[in-house]
């Protein structure tokens, strides 16, 4: 059998039986360990020294009503929901067309979005975008009623993984897709200069919303 | 080779003396070990897996070779055991029955002159089976012995679980690059539906897609060259793309918009000259 | 969300994963945590670092049939069992012989396990270890009644931490231990483990009462 000598052995012990145990342990199930019959202050001691121990790392040892137990930190929770196999809730249809719409044709207004989806855009929808910190408003359009101007932000970039807008899937290319589907027959031949104009999106592409918010390029007036 | 299984030197005699007979044949020697007290013959029925685990243990016991099994002091003892356990009462599995009829054929097999040798060399052994079968199954039995020292999980050690504090947050749905192409794409497909009769029906003019450029930059100070190909081009394809080029050319020209790049291969901005005066 | 940058932040990540996670992890799920796409060296090199870290603790990294996964080493065993209120059972001769026949020789029929132990098989023995999880059927040999064909799972692997059937105790060295045994003359004592191994009635605790066991025919007449 194994033989505990240093402060470290039973920590060990301790650390393996907290590591093992499927339920939180009592200090009454732990002092069940060892032969020896510590003092409380002992056993606090070797507890903190261990929780200590895993201080940077991302399990931690807390102490609950019903015992201590090793867990997860919250912030290691979004790579172990990677290795979920459930589906991720999904927005709306609403919700996506919208995104998409703000997110290509930024800065826009409400009334922009309507015009393309066609039908009235919810103010839950715009919301639900604002609440994720995916848009916010950059300005406002220098028109009757003064509407808000939508654009996407930063978190969004992050989120999606992308650098800038830039790395949107280009629009351009999206409308060829468009027209190799919808106008098969009259192939008009682009003149290349003009093509690749198009089809290359702007440097920056997510300096636009920051300029407008600097009131750099905002409305004229 | 001697016909007689060596007993452990410390067995002591049997308190019991008869002759012993199995049926109705006389043993040359007393298989002393088998001498159980019937109380015990259960716990020691018990100790064997069946009539191939008690061979095994007769044979090991004896130290003989298993490749030369002596069929008659191992039959002898073996129906010893049998009888024993007959004479318990004891019920007797079908499997040591069937075991003994085999080890009693064998035997009188063994008795019978053996047949000349065939071609690939010697004949057939009448204890090869038996052979056979006792080696498989002693394998087997080590290698369950083996299996069962490997380290099992929750006899000898256990599985760290450590607990998922999970957020209360709600998760919040996904949205891949993918998804928003899809989207999008869907929303144009639908909006050249839409569109499709009225471009038909009216003539690109030059003149027309000015007012359709002006109407864009209204409001919106600069905005991206490419937005506005983006936005006629929604409108007319690739047709429209060229018509829409030529029309800020010619708004250009008539100093209606002002277009700005900072440097080369910069984004070039395009911009209304009033806006006042264009305001509707 | 948490920024990883030095290999010792994804080890991190790995650790917490590999440690939360109710069932082994295979390289495929281990992958899905990072967004980076690293080549099998990489992960080898991160996966054995992580093990290294844990050489001197009570638990220990293992690659099993499934994947990776941390479990507590043997040695401890004996501190663990102080906490339980009851220890798992063993498993009687006749399981283990069934077990080793269904590993060994896989796919076999009951028929076969009932020609090599020379007894009838209780279909409690193939409930106990289909209850396990450790065998199950993989399908029927064509002969007459169809009898099932079974074979051992992966977690039958797993929880004996092995992670190929080609780790099994090699039945060649058993055979070879035999063949010595047997090549040598009668009067020559035989190698002691063998003997004692082969020759030496389980202890009673092990085995199953035959009567409940293996169904007993009718008294011999």
């Amino acid at each position: 059998m194994l033989q505990l000598y240093k402060p470290e052995d039973y920590k060990r012990v301790l650390e393996t039986a907290l590591l093992a145990a499927p339920e939180p342990l009592s200090l009454a199930d732990l002092k069940k360990l060892f032969d020896e019959d510590f003092d409380d202050d002992t056993w606090r001691t070797l507890l903190d020294d261990l929780k200590r121990d895993w201080a940077d790392r991302g399990v931690e040892l807390v102490q609950l009503a019903s015992g201590w137990r090793f867990q997860t930190r919250p912030e290691y929770q979004v790579f172990l929901d990677r290795l979920k196999n459930e589906r991720p809730p999904r927005y709306s249809r609403a919700v996506m067309e919208t995104l998409a719409i703000i997110a290509y044709r930024q800065p826009v207004t409400r009334g922009d979005i309507e015009e393309i989806r066609g039908v009235a855009v919810s103010p839950n929808v715009l919301k639900t975008l604002e609440g994720r910190g995916w848009i916010d408003i950059v300005g406002h359009r220098d028109a009757p009623g003064r509407p808000a101007l939508y654009a996407t932000t930063r978190k969004f970039l992050d989120d999606l993984g992308l650098r800038s807008l830039a790395e949107l899937p280009p629009l351009a290319e999206i409308e060829r897709m468009i027209d190799a589907h919808a106008n098969e027959a009259p192939e008009i031949p682009a003149t290349p200069d003009i093509a690749d104009d198009a089809a290359t999106p702007p440097a920056q592409g997510d300096a636009i919303p920051a300029a407008a918010e600097d009131g750099l390029f905002g409305p004229a007036g | 080779m001697t016909e007689t299984l060596k007993v452990g030197a410390g067995d002591t005699a049997p308190a019991e003396t008869h002759v012993p007979k199995l049926y109705g044949e006389p043993l040359p020697e007393l298989p002393r070990d088998l001498y159980i007290p019937p109380d015990a013959l259960e716990v020691f029925l018990d100790a064997f897996e069946g009539p191939l685990d008690l061979l095994l243990y007769l044979i090991r016991k004896a130290n003989v070779n298993i490749l030369d099994i002596p069929m008659a002091p191992l039959t002898a003892q073996y129906l010893e055991y049998v009888e024993a356990m007959r004479r318990s009462n004891l019920e007797l599995a079908a499997d040591y029955l069937l075991m003994a009829a085999m080890l009693l054929e064998i035997k009188s097999r063994m008795l019978l002159p053996r047949p000349a040798k065939t071609e690939e060399g010697e004949a057939e052994d009448p204890r090869a089976e038996l052979v056979r079968r006792l080696m498989e199954y002693e394998r087997i039995k080590l290698a369950a012995a083996r299996l069962d020292a490997l380290p099992q999980v929750h006899r000898d050690y256990e599985w760290a679980t450590v607990w998922v504090a999970e957020k209360v947050a709600e998760r919040a749905p996904e949205v891949s690059l993918h998804d928003l192409q899809a989207v999008w794409l869907a929303l144009m497909r639908k909006a050249r539906v839409k569109q499709h009769h009225r471009v038909q029906r009216e003539e690109l003019s030059v003149r027309e897609t000015m007012g359709v450029v002006l109407r864009h930059l209204q409001g919106r100070g600069y905005v991206m060259f490419e937005d506005l190909f983006a936005a006629t081009a929604a409108q007319a394809g690739m047709a429209g793309m060229i018509v829409s080029f030529l029309a800020i050319l010619e708004l250009a020209r008539e100093s209606l918009i002002e277009i700005t790049q900072s440097e080369a291969l910069a984004p070039i901005y395009v911009k209304c000259r009033d806006v006042a005066t264009l305001q509707a």
